[in-house]
């Protein structure tokens, strides 16, 4: 009962581009991270899904490396978003505009 | 072989020593600002990595054994590699961290964390000599995360000032999303090829069937799948991309100009030389060896992609200068400058032809280049730091009649300024004739004449500032009472090797031209 | 390793008569084993009410109920009549979906668990390789019940009940995930039946390879973790009556009420699963069959929360934060290296 | 042997369903008495201030919520090596199979106690709570 | 190695005189500077007695005078080396480097009063890359040179100068600059089309002078349009008309030690260039555009003599004459006649000892009186009689009077112009153009001097006008002296001048 490989590309993909679609409309600093998230995860999806079809471990292994970077992303984020709502109190990301943007 | 193996890896093995050595001097006495022995461990850690990486790079690492070298270091079944490339940038990288951290020693003296800000370079410093060395897409990916995610910390690192913030902000967002262009693009080209060691890639190119690496060697997969151009296509672009943010190119070229203007002067300075460095290697590495263009050309179906880099090239280029040319703001003026000058590296990738000499001239051009502007725009930032220190202004107007205050300090920013033109007052006009003689071997003339043109340009914009510091008078008064040390013997040291460059460019070319042969 | 005996739903299928390899019948057989398991675990939780009730009236030295049938055994269907017959009262601001969805996940994600574990007997519903992983996984969907439950009612009891409860949970997620890989560094597998089958030999004498015996500290470090994972004392801070009401259930009544303590219970239970599994040598033990002897091992891992819960005192916040990452983060740690050491030395 | 996942699905269908029927009994026996005041929140008797889902609270639970995004990740990468370690240790012996592991928890013990040290999971208690707690302690 | 002990002595110095104190500088700086003095001498010494018959360092690089190459660095396919060395067109403009520097140096201790260590080490900063510029025997090396002199230049004018400074630094660097780049972009056009190698400059002329097929673009060859482009590059330096509008702003703006090594030096960097690239190494194309080349001389010479009667400003008048002594030595140049091209390089060395006399002296004028315009001041002569004295001594050498080095040098070049077989029959008109240029400048200098020195002392900014200092005269007189000198046995510099143009006017002088 193996799946194609085609309908996890697709899958992937259309999470990429919902990701993809948040991140150029949210202007809320978390959804914009969690929909970056969303990004990283269909890369994620690619990975184990291929690394069943070429039968080797490479992509499950990159896998678990893409989560652990995904957390560590996440963490930061959350720091910068942090301080970025005690300077501006609101986490806009359109909102700071000391520089030119 | 250098034995064991993996002390080869000693750059990025010192730096990330001396890392956890800060962490734990900090959690020795979490509120130390004993700013001396800080600082002291991140310097040393830095040229402990600079020697290990010069004395590596003339013990012959990654040359052939039958040359007199000892033969790349392989390490976890090749997926890092330690040659001459490896080598030439970890070499950059320990410079620029070396200045940058004995910068920071006065730049940072009065803050309340600074065993996290020196760790924090160095964790990224170690991400980039990893970079230097991945021999693999997902060794490179995570190496690439780890030059990335520190210095999101480190430009937001003044947590009360609104720009620093703002810069970390719009430098974390945009940086986030394009490793997960660069992390889906990975995925495509192993769904593609089955694999993800570079030498893999190819050797799934050239064959046209699945590869796989069983225990570090590579074989076709049983299925005797077909690779999937059309995917690898995709992937390949998309892996553009995401690098094409670390190199600061157009069109991820965005964040370069806030996060610069935003961060701390020597932060700037070390994301736009050492970071722009490590985004290169991993592109040299990358395309020269796992998307050989030869190759992908006979397959067809995939781009050939140094018609991408021409046209990213140029745009950088252009985009780079015009926007410096108009810049208030001398900081500002750097960022964008800096831009431009990754258009000037991305010309190393885009005057490529298929293997052999050109492609060695070409990328040697933009390794050596990366070299010397890693001392000069190294050493501009840092000067921006030194006028930061001192609380002069931001604008070009402030820097009048620096000179007759810093006779020294503004001396070497001439130097520098002078030199990123393309005078031949420092490194900066070799390397920038390499890599017009490169555009010129592939007769590339669009390319050759951009380059002319910017160089032209940027001396307009450059030579602003000279004129600020040394005969415009001062506007108001200014004090200058403190003359730090660590900042000036770093500036000054940039600027002796910048001038020493001249007559030294001589090796720099020659063995960045071996590095790549021996790709 | 084979798996000790052929998934619940094969079982089945060779019962009635059916072609174990098609999938219609496996969906089938293994709807009818998930029902069984379901009411077998239900019902269990029913009679641990009203232990619970009991025991505790021990421990303070009074008479529990005892009018309703023999012990007071029928209040147990008197109270569930009872409790669903109730008027649901939904407080002003919920925010609604969330309010009504934290229930549902609180009570579901715990039975969940309960798919891979071997019963004994052959009672063992699927037996994936990486079960041990599921189990965890599935243990710690509650907490998201629980923040859902807390968030939602618009009460402030409820909102720091709900964070409390996360606070904890992640803080002892760790040290019970790690100790568990302390595990399976001996077991050299996720897959439960294998973790089990290691333990069929013995170590000393009459005492069995349990790893409870074999890594009597892991053991330890297991016990307290679950203590705090399923919320009973010391760890109960999340619902502390005298704290904060009842935590992210003060809100809460009617069928939503019994969910959310149904749900607690099968949380406890499911618990004590896992460390029968993997600490106890699952279904093994003498003369008794084997699905006997895991609910022994249960309701003794019950019975330990049990005491724990009247005999200990409550910790607080502070405390349990700083139990968790300086001391139960740290032993875990310590713990897993020492075992892959001995593993390493006598391998 | 066939695929686990069946019987796993199996039971969740199940573990919803106990449920939902619960549910379903319920609203058909239960009575229905829409009455003023009785859907106030509890708060002690007092008439209910603001909405709790607006409120600040304190900022340590996000440090230990990052604290345990990051170590939970660990245990994902610590996984896969306990699994393998058995084998490991008779193919390469046992200095080359623990060796990087010690190494990633050393790494990872620097950084917790870094954390440790500076603060980032001692729990400051607001000086009324200090005051009441003197009392247990 | 005396050349390479030449640079770093020099450079040497500049670090020293960079760190001293303000006071001290000025003397420490001559003092520094008369060390090259000396070994140029030496060597123009030994050259005279040596190497006199050495052929151009170009054609015959094998006789080159001090001569040193050492393989420097690999730019992919190009091996640029350190490779220095004298002729005898190198030899004279090399001693007129150092002594204008020294004398320069001791000129301006009496106007530059603030910063002055900076000043000074820029002074021989710049005099490095001149010494480099003349010796320089590679590309890469005499570029960096080339471009090194460019700098500090730029902040003498800059910091230094007067009012309108900023604007003169400005236009000076831009115009340079662009040219540069403009020279590069033809020089190596044709280096990529020979596909010569080894970028030094002997290399470049034999493959250049042999080079054969060259790419055609638009009708006209290679070779031309390269020349072209180099020519241009090189004029602005020159300058030539209308090249030339930055050298006013500059000379006016800059001090006037700067605008002595301006006249002095600076210029003859671009005839000197030109002689070397575009008359070396491209004499076929050279001798094809003769006349146009010609004309463009002669028209320089007119439009400068032209400006410079229109001028008020004494320094205005010197500089726009000096455009026009700058034509006679294009004039020269594409006679490619013995007399002419040995003239014309002989013109390089008198016109910069006599320009940067005549600049020193009006320097001197305007310390006492603060003026430079003709019509302030009167009646000079019998203030500061010494100055006066130079003064006229330095207009008469300008005009070409006999016995002065000024006028050996137009001589030749007139007699050499006069029947060259290059300009054909327009010989004769163009030189003859050329020399009612110097009629113009001869009445034009002696009507200002008439005005400025004699008559009743008058003048609108009433300093008080004593005799100058000893130390702002004696560099005059040395000037003067050495002029003379020049103007008595040019055959100190002529000889081994002809013997070095000797293998471009097709042999025997």
């Amino acid at each position: 009962m193996a799946v194609a490989a085609e309908y996890y590309l697709l899958l992937s993909a259309a999470i990429f581009c919902i990701g993809l679609f948040g991140v150029l409309t949210r202007r809320n600093a978390l959804i914009f991270l969690m929909s970056v998230e969303l990004m990283l995860n269909a890369a994620n999806i690619n990975f184990v899904a291929f690394s069943l079809q070429h039968g080797n471990l490479t992509g499950q292994v990159f896998a678990l490396f893409g989560m652990a970077i995904a957390a560590a992303e996440v963490a930061v984020g959350i720091g910068i978003i942090l301080v970025l709502y005690r300077n501006f109190s609101d986490v806009d990301v359109t909102k700071a505009t000391t520089m030119r943007w | 072989m250098v034995d064991p193996t993996w002390l080869a890896t000693a750059p990025a093995l010192a730096f990330g020593a001396a890392a956890l050595l800060l962490l734990l001097a900090d959690s020795v006495d979490p509120d130390t600002t004993n700013t001396t022995v800080l600082g002291g461990i991140a310097v040393a850690g830095s040229l402990g990595s600079l020697a290990a990486a010069v004395y590596l790079l003339y013990g012959g690492v990654g040359i052939p054994t039958g040359e007199g070298g000892t033969g790349p270091a392989v390490l976890f079944g090749g997926q890092l590699v330690v040659d001459q490339m490896a080598l030439f940038f970890m070499t950059i990288v320990a410079s620029v961290t070396a200045l940058v951290t004995l910068a920071s020693m006065d730049y940072v003296r009065e803050h309340a964390y600074q065993a996290e800000f020196y760790s924090l370079v160095l964790l990224s410093a170690t991400g980039m000599s990893l970079l230097a060395a991945a021999n693999s897409l997902a060794t490179g990916f995570v190496a690439f995360e780890l030059v990335s995610l520190p210095s999101y910390a480190l430009v937001a690192f003044l947590k009360k000032n609104r720009g620093s913030v703002e810069a970390g902000l719009k430098y974390f967002l945009i940086g986030a999303v394009s490793s997960s262009v660069l992390a889906y693009g990975i995925s495509l080209v192993y769904a593609a090829t089955g694999v993800m060691r570079f030498d893999a890639v190819a050797t799934a190119i050239q064959s046209g069937t699945v590869q796989t690496v069983v225990d570090g060697s590579v074989q076709a997969q049983s299925s005797g799948a077909s690779v999937q151009m059309s995917i690898l296509g995709v992937g390949i672009v998309m892996i553009i991309g995401g690098l094409a943010f670390k190199m600061a190119a157009v069109p991820f070229h965005f964040w370069a100009p806030e996060a610069y203007e935003g961060a701390p002067a020597p932060i700037s300075a070390f994301l736009s030389s050492a970071s722009k460095a490590a985004g290169f290697v991993i592109a040299f590495r990358a395309f020269a060896v796992a998307f050989p263009i030869g190759a992908l050309a006979e397959t067809g179906g995939a781009v050939d992609w140094f018609v991408v880099f021409q046209v990213l090239a140029i745009a950088t280029m252009f985009i780079g200068n015009f926007a410096a040319a108009t810049q208030e703001t001398v900081k500002r003026m750097l960022a964008y400058s800096s831009v431009g000058h990754a258009g000037y590296v991305l010309i190393g990738l885009a005057a490529l032809t298929g293997t052999g000499d050109g492609m060695s001239l070409s990328m040697s051009a933009g390794m050596a280049h990366l070299l010397v502007y890693g001392f000069m725009n190294t050493g501009a930032f840092l000067f921006i730091a030194l006028a930061e220190y001192w609380g002069v202004g931001r604008r070009f107007e402030d820097y009048n009649g620096l000179g007759k205050q810093a006779p020294v300090a503004c001396a070497a920013m001439t130097v520098f300024l002078f030199s990123l033109a393309g005078l031949p007052i420092g490194g900066g006009f070799f390397s920038k004739f390499y890599l017009f003689q490169a555009t010129l071997n592939v007769s590339a003339w669009s390319l050759a004449a951009a380059l002319v043109i910017n160089s032209a340009l940027s001396l307009f914009y450059y030579s602003r500032v000279v004129k600020a510091m040394w005969i415009e008078e001062p506007t108001g008064e200014r004090t200058i009472d403190s003359y730090p040390t660590g900042l000036y013997t770093a500036i000054v040291a940039a600027a002796v090797i910048t001038v020493l460059l001249i007559p030294g460019f001589g090796y720099v070319s020659e063995v960045a031209f071996r590095a790549v042969e021996l790709l | 390793m084979a798996p000790v005996s052929a998934p619940l739903p094969e079982t089945l299928a060779e019962l009635a008569g059916l072609d174990p390899n098609s999938v219609p019948v496996l969906v089938l057989m293994s709807l009818i084993g998930a029902a069984f398991i379901g009411s077998l675990m239900l019902t269990q939780t029913a009679l641990v009410i009203w232990a619970k009730r009991k025991i505790t009236a021990a421990f303070t030295d009074r008479i529990a109920i005892n009018r309703v049938g023999p012990a007071g055994l029928l209040i147990i269907p008197a109270d569930a009549v009872r409790l669903l017959s109730k008027e649901l009262i939904v407080p002003d601001g919920v925010d609604r979906p969330a309010w009504d969805l934290a229930p549902l996940v609180i009570a579901s994600s715990a039975l969940l668990g309960f798919a891979v574990i071997p019963m004994g007997n052959g009672i063992h519903l699927a037996d994936p390789e990486v079960g041990l992983a599921y189990v965890f996984a599935t243990a710690s969907i509650a907490s998201v019940g629980l923040v859902m439950a807390g968030y939602a009612s618009n009460n402030k009891y409820s909102f720091l009940g709900g964070l409390r409860a996360v606070a904890q949970n992640v803080a002892y997620e760790i040290p019970l995930i790690l100790t568990g890989a302390s595990v399976v560094i001996f077991a050299g597998s996720l897959q439960m039946s294998e973790i089990v089958a290691a333990q069929s030999q013995t170590l000393v004498g009459p005492i069995p390879s349990w790893y409870a015996f074999v890594n009597p500290f892991a053991f330890a470090l297991f016990m307290i973790a679950n203590l705090a994972e399923v919320g009973r004392n010391p760890f109960d801070i999340p619902e502390a009556p005298t704290e904060i009401v009842a935590g992210y259930q003060t809100e809460y009544s009617s069928v939503y009420f019994v969910l959310i303590y149904l749900g607690e219970f099968i949380h406890i239970f499911l618990g004590g699963a896992i460390i029968a599994t993997i600490f106890l040598g699952g279904p093994a033990g003498p003369v008794l069959p084997g699905i006997v002897w895991f609910l022994i091992k249960i309701w003794g891992v019950f019975l330990f929360t049990q005491w724990a819960r009247s005999a200990v005192p409550r910790v607080r916040i502070d405390q349990l934060i700083e139990i968790g990452w300086k001391g139960m983060l740290v032993l875990s740690l310590a713990n897993l290296l020492l075992t892959a050491v001995i593993v390493g030395v006598i391998a | 042997m066939s695929n686990p996942w069946i019987a796993i699905g199996a039971l969740a269908v199940v573990a919803l369903a106990i449920p939902i029927s619960m549910m379903v009994v319920s609203s058909l026996l239960r009575p229905s008495v829409p009455e003023q005041g009785k859907t106030a929140t509890y708060e002690s008797g007092e008439v209910p201030t603001g909405s709790s889902q607006k409120i600040k609270f304190n900022i340590q639970y996000y440090m230990v919520a990052l604290l345990f995004v990051v170590f939970d990740i660990e245990t994902v990468l610590i996984f896969p090596w306990t699994v393998i370690y058995r084998d490991a240790v008779s193919a390469v012996g046992m200095t080359r199979a623990l060796l990087p592991m010690v190494a990633f928890i050393g790494i990872l013990a620097v950084g917790l106690g870094w954390a440790w040290r500076n603060g980032a999971v001692r729990w400051v208690r607001s000086s009324r709570a200090t005051k009441g707690a003197d009392t247990y302690e | 190695m005396l050349v390479e002990t030449l640079l770093l002595v020099t450079l040497l110095g500049a670090g020293i005189v960079m760190l001293a104190p303000d006071r001290v500088a000025g003397k420490l700086a001559a003092g520094i500077s008369v060390i090259p003095v000396a070994l140029t001498t030496y060597m123009y010494y030994v050259f005279l007695t040596d190497y006199n018959g050495a052929g151009n360092a170009l054609l015959s690089p094998g006789e080159v005078a001090f001569g040193t190459q050492v393989p420097w660095l690999n730019l992919g396919e190009y091996t640029v080396q350190y490779y220095v060395g004298l002729d005898g067109v190198s030899m004279p403009l090399l001693a007129l480097t150092t002594i204008l520097t020294t004398l320069a140096i001791v000129s301006a201790w009496t106007p530059i009063d603030e910063r002055q260590s900076q000043f000074y080490g820029l002074m021989l900063l710049m005099e490095v890359s001149l010494i480099g510029v003349f010796t320089a025997l590679d590309f890469f090396l005499w570029f960096v040179f080339w471009e090194g002199v460019l700098i500090p230049m730029y902040f003498l004018i800059g910091v230094w100068g007067g009012p309108r400074r900023k604007y003169a630094a400005i236009k000076f660097f831009v115009y340079t600059n662009v040219a540069s780049l403009v020279m590069f972009a033809g020089l190596f056009a044709l280096v990529f089309a020979t596909d010569v190698t080894t970028l030094s400059l002997p290399a470049m002329a034999t493959a250049f002078r042999t080079a054969t097929g060259l790419p055609t673009i638009a009708g006209y060859s290679l070779a031309t349009i390269s020349f072209v482009l180099m020519f241009i590059g090189f004029a602005v330096k020159v300058p030539v008309f209308p090249l030339h509008t930055w050298l006013p702003d500059a000379h006016v703006e800059a001090p006037t030690p700067v605008s002595v090594m301006l006249a002095g030096v600076l210029l003859k960097m671009g005839t000197y260039a030109l002689l070397r690239f575009n008359f070396t190494m491209l004499e076929a194309t050279a001798r094809q555009l003769a006349v146009p080349l010609a004309i463009v001389g002669v028209v320089s010479v007119i439009y400068g003599a032209m400006l410079a009667l229109a001028q008020r400003d004494l320094k205005r008048i010197v500089a726009y004459s000096s455009i026009s002594s700058m034509g006679y030595v294009i004039l020269g140049l594409v006679a490619f006649t013995p007399l002419g091209m040995g003239g014309a390089t002989f013109q390089m060395v008198a016109h910069g000892l006599i320009s940067g006399l005549m600049f020193m002296t009006v320097g001197v004028i305007y310390n006492t009186t603060h003026t430079r315009m003709v019509g302030d001041m009167s009646g000079l002569a019998d203030r500061m009689p010494w100055t006066a004295g130079i003064f006229v001594a330095a207009a008469f050498g300008y005009m070409g009077l006999p016995l002065m080095a000024g006028f050996a040098a137009e001589f030749f070049i007139f007699q050499g112009a006069f029947n060259a077989a290059t300009l054909g029959a327009s010989a004769p008109v163009l030189t003859s153009l050329a020399m009612f240029g110097i009629v113009i400048v001869a009445g034009y200098l002696l009507w200002a001097m008439q005005r400025t020195l004699f008559g009743s002392f008058t003048l609108e900014t009433d300093y008080e006008v004593g005799r100058a200092a000893f130390h702002d005269v004696a560099p005059l007189a040395v000037l003067l002296l050495l002029v003379i000198a020049l103007g008595v046995a040019p055959d100190l510099s002529l000889d081994m001048i002809q013997h070095a143009v000797a293998p471009l006017t097709g042999g025997g002088a």
